[in-house]
């Protein structure tokens, strides 16, 4: 199955499984979505559950807040990442503080599904990859996945979940991620990393897109004979720091990779964390491989994405430090 | 009816216009009363409290309390209440407890909210007073989606949210009202205009002529009612809140008022406002409007035996919460996310055992 | 006339309606069909270079023609463009050069703009045609920007910023009017209401009667017209920006228009449309519409050479700039900031030293 | 003069140079702003130049893109930090990108400016520090003065610089921070940091209102024989690496210190900057005393911020790691 029928596959067995889910955003009632990850769901659930918007984010974002006090369990689709932010301060003042401002007495337990990242030619504005800005936002737990069992299984958690959850889709791998995903019912808890392939020699983070890319250059890597470990945290906030923490005292080397720019990137995070915690055994600095510190660029989409030649240089520089 | 024209219940005689009596009870009439009273008496308190460095900040509604009290008023069980800073009134007649009030502006560990917020930034679950926030009008597209989870499930209830003449021009004002047109959601939009946004003039605000007719723009109706007038607002807002619960959809009210007072206690209104401008809305006092009436119908004895008793009233509930105890320390890391993570759990760890 | 009547000039037999008509000189009446027909064979190009994989999208306006091509020339000289990434036939009829057009969406170095953004995303200084974004309406507020500045100065110019019916329900729509009706700015806010945001009808994206209604709520007037009809289009906008020009304010206008193909080359219109519906608005074609007035004029011999020659001129543009070698990578690290910071130099030598 | 008094000056100073600078935003003109940033300037300049606006931070940020387009010089005031985020769209989408989309053709060299941090008991929303926000958002540059002299001479620059700035201000020292400023025009060149105080011991990192508590910490440390190299970078991005390596090559040590949460805050960028170039140089990991990752809560205010105590007690660690 690929990845965005997992996603489709989560939030058709959620929405029958619980009543007072929905879903709510542009183009996901009656087209299913710009990507048809809602693909069905409105023929099947109706208009009322399934909720073609007006074009607004703070109308999608607050609205589903409200919705969310009042008993439902709303999931928000946002048609790309980099769109989100009209709704930025309903998300960032509203929706990760309800829970603490009013003690407890009210939350808004949103997921809100976008698909993030680079790799369609999309330039500027379908393209980014906005992280770091929701990991540094108090109250909000943020998660990407990389395989198809794992999109479905996290984002039925988030639905579940009692916290309000940014969960963001890497879309190069909508279709180009396949993989066995269990029927009906299936729950990936969040908070919880996955190491996707064991090596002693250096420990790589790596998560969405930037999975499979770690992949390969951890194949070219064991051609010249060194080990990788690679980590795919799957939630990104609350990180799965004592997975991260226990291969690096193994490994003594850590590389983080990820799409976003780099300056103030979640990689920064990753990589003051572990030299906190791992000090006296890292035998080279915390090494990071990331897009640039440019808006996201049209023409040179190739060269601003980390790759995996660029990924395994910095295997290398760690190795040979 | 136009949406130029405005809606008054109480003649300058005193006597009530029958056409828009909401015809309320007696008791309900004095209680109104009372709670204007007491609303106006814990503002003046509050402010006092601040001056002496005892609170850190307020936001007075003195002036307003015709706003608030009327339309809180009409607020029914079930229904659900998203106010703006400035509305305590509709939570107090509501039955937001006076202790609880007190407890959140004081801070401390008779704070129902733990400390968290600023002062006038309460909720209270229990009726469905929704936590209030700082940015402006934030809480009007919460009120829609309430509505519409209200709406799915058939429910015979409506959602009252408040703001002011400048929440008008926020994009959540923008968004909420064209998310309730579309969906006809059982909402009322109560805006109180008070002919200020700290110390812009609601002329320098928005070129429209009223602030009533931006809800044609969004298909549906805007009513503008005489704000210093409890019945008229009660009447209005109750006529628009029935409304909503019958699935006629939502509606904007427009409140003509004046806040007497500062914007806030960090706001000095001399700076952008005349004393004249001031005295003249000092005659058209809330209060003291209602009172006329009241006494007219023989329901009122002493304005100042009232005034008296409601001071006492704010002044026991200030001396019992006042020496509460501080929030414990260890609450700042909860409720931030459902259960404590790792790393709360280490902060909390290292500023508890003063090692962080 | 009521923000409910459509103003049209080109009527059904082919004659023009004298109190709509614009009055252009027959060169002028020429020229405004060679661009309809020439921004209908860059879009078929257009969208068989990205059906072809020679390009990644595309944004057709065809269908639309008459919006953009009779909004465009009614800017003049000094006046300012913000366009809507469906409106490359603004700058077009301005004098944007089609080898521009052309060398933006293929990005290679025949990209004027260095192959920064996506198809659609152009602009041109030497025009005052602004850099489209791809956020729908973020253009609106930087309308009103460049119309205050203008303002400020005394010039004597319009601001023309153009959007689509979804565009009408963001906070920036909602900001933008409202800052130019309160500073009573010249600038003419142009909304093709093609009845869609991509699947959503415009029915289910407002409750209101009409877009045109809503500049009420901010204080300034709403025009409607036929959005299939040139001269009609034409002859408002090149009111409304003379209105402007002359210190009348901000206008907004409510083109009623259709679009004939996909929302862009990644939708498939199909499953929100019927062909009926799309058939019936086929036979409103823009371009045929113009077509035959003007043949009715005796100005206008062969259609299907016009056409021809405009497909062989895209044909041409194209071939000339596909040879274009790419843009170099050093590029990519420049027009961050004005001078290029220490971290970006270090990543440009990581990158070229394949260091990085 | 007070840190807040020199705004006004630098304002001032800039408005009679240059006719095209203006100012705008609410409560701005007749009342002067809320904190009297801009009183006095729109009875000297006018209305036309010290703009009143309605309360819309999308249309006050919008607009002042647009007039930076058409060749003025805005200067926005944002009354709160925390009051931006309605315009998080205009700023990382438009403002941030204008000049790279438009290679150079357009640019829109505005000021942003927003009173920043805590200590006021303001509570959630007029108390936070956002500079990671906008430092991971590649076209800005952030700016945080933590003296009066610093206030005027950087807000300057920053108005005759040709990039979009934000501007932050330590609003707690709008009026304790006092000092002498130089009259007339003053220019501080933005991305080069200073030397607070030297010291051989440690490298401190502090900026905006945690530059006098780092002075405060450093002098605790003095009497317990530590020396403390005190860096304000001023500009934080882009960050005076320069001056910032070549002192942790020096002392070994590093401690950052923000108000902001933790988590993914610009300390985080910083360690990794540090571990990063002086690995081999550091003998302990870089530190970080930062707010919690809680929202910024009222009541326990003093002890949510950073102190001298909890920055000591990281110098201590340092040492003695
Ligand atoms: C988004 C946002 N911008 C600015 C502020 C600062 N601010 C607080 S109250 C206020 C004026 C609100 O005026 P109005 O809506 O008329 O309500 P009133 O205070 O008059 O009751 C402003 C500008 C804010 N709280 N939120
Ligand atoms: C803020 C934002 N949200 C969502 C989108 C995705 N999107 C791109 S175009 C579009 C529909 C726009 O419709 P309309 O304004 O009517 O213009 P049209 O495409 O019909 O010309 C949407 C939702 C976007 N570009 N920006
Ligand atoms: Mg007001
Ligand atoms: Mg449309």
């Amino acid at each position: 199955m690929t990845l965005i029928k997992a996603v489709t596959d989560a939030l058709a067995t959620e929405m029958a499984r619980d009543p007072s889910v929905c879903v709510l955003g542009e183009d996901v009632g009656r087209a299913g979505g710009v990507f048809r990850a809602t693909e069905g769901l409105q023929r099947r659930f109706g208009p009322e559950r399934v909720i073609d918007t007006p074009l607004n984010e703070v109308g999608i974002v607050g609205m589903a807040i409200g919705m969310a006090m009042n008993g439902l369990r709303p999931v928000v689709e946002i048609e790309f990442s980099d769109f989100i932010y009209p709704a930025f301060d309903q998300i960032v003042s509203e929706m990760a503080k309800m829970r603490y401002r009013s003690a407890g007495q009210f939350t808004a337990a949103v997921v809100l599904r976008a698909p993030s990242g680079g790799g369609v030619r999309g330039g500027h504005y379908h393209s980014q990859s906005p992280e770091a800005y929701y990991i540094h936002t108090p109250g909000l737990a943020v998660v990407m996945p990389s395989t198809p069992a794992d999109a479905k299984g996290l984002l039925s958690s988030a639905i579940r979940g009692a916290d309000p959850v940014i969960f963001l889709e890497p879309k190069i791998l909508y279709r180009t991620a396949k993989g066995e995903v269990p029927e009906g019912e299936h729950l990936v808890p969040l908070g919880k990393g996955r190491i996707v392939r064991h090596g002693a020699d250096v420990t790589l983070v790596a998560w969405g897109a930037m999975a499979p890319v770690a992949e390969s250059a951890a194949e070219a890597a064991a051609s010249g004979g060194i080990e990788v470990e690679i980590i795919d945290p799957r939630t990104l906030w609350p990180l799965d720091i004592a997975m991260i923490e226990a291969s690096v005292k193994r490994t003594g080397r850590a590389v983080v990779l990820h799409e976003a720019p780099r300056t103030c990137g979640f990689g920064a995070e990753v990589a003051a964390l572990v030299q906190e915690r791992c000090f006296l055994h890292l035998k080279a600095p915390v090494l990071r491989v990331t897009g640039f510190d440019t808006p996201f660029p049209y023409a040179h989409e190739k060269s601003y994405l980390p790759d995996p030649e660029r990924t395994l240089r910095a295997i290398r520089a760690s190795m040979d430090y | 009816m136009t949406d130029r024209d405005v809606v008054s219940a109480l003649l300058p005689d005193g006597a009530i216009d029958p056409a828009n009596d909401p015809g309320l009870p007696e008791a309900e009439l004095l209680s109104l009363h009372r709670y204007m009273v007491l609303l106006r008496a814990f503002d003046e308190k509050a402010v006092a409290l601040q001056r002496s460095g005892r609170i850190g900040f307020f936001v007075p509604s003195t002036g307003q309390e015709a706003c608030s009290i009327g339309a809180g008023h009409a607020v029914r069980e079930g229904d659900w209440i998203f106010p703006a800073y400035r509305d305590h009134g509709v939570g107090l007649v509501r039955g937001y407890p006076l202790s609880s009030l007190v407890g959140q502006i004081l801070g401390n560990s008779s704070d129902t909210t733990r400390g968290r917020q600023m002062p006038n930034h309460w909720c209270d679950a229990s009726i469905r007073l929704v936590s209030v926030s700082s940015p402006v009008a934030t809480q009007l597209p919460h009120a829609a989606g309430a509505a519409y989870a209200a709406k799915v499930r058939g429910e015979r209830i409506a959602v009252l949210t408040t703001f002011g003449d400048g929440g008008t021009s926020t994009g959540d004002f923008h968004a909420a009202m064209n998310f309730a047109g579309v969906f006809r959601l059982p909402v009322v939009f109560f805006c109180e205009n008070n002919r200020y946004a700290i110390s812009v003039r609601v002329e320098d605000q928005t070129a429209a002529g009223t602030l009533a007719e931006k809800a044609r723009a969004y298909g549906f109706s805007g009513v503008r009612v005489d704000g210093n007038d409890v019945l008229a607002v009660r009447k209005v807002v109750g006529e628009a809140m029935e409304r909503a619960r019958g699935g006629g959809g939502p509606t904007l009210v427009e409140a003509l008022t004046y806040r007497l007072g500062p914007h806030s206690t960090s706001d000095d209104p001399t700076v952008y406002r005349t004393g004249e401008e001031v005295a003249a809305w000092r005659e058209k006092d809330p209060i003291r409007r209602f009172a006329a009436f009241l006494r007219g119908r023989g329901l009122l004895k002493d304005l100042a035996e009232e005034e008296a008793a409601a001071k006492e009233i704010v002044r026991k509930a200030v001396e019992a919460a006042e020496g509460a105890p501080p929030v414990p320390l260890s609450g700042m890391f909860e409720d931030v996310y459902a259960e404590i993570p790792w790393h709360l759990v280490e902060q909390r760890a290292s500023l508890l055992s003063g090692k962080g």
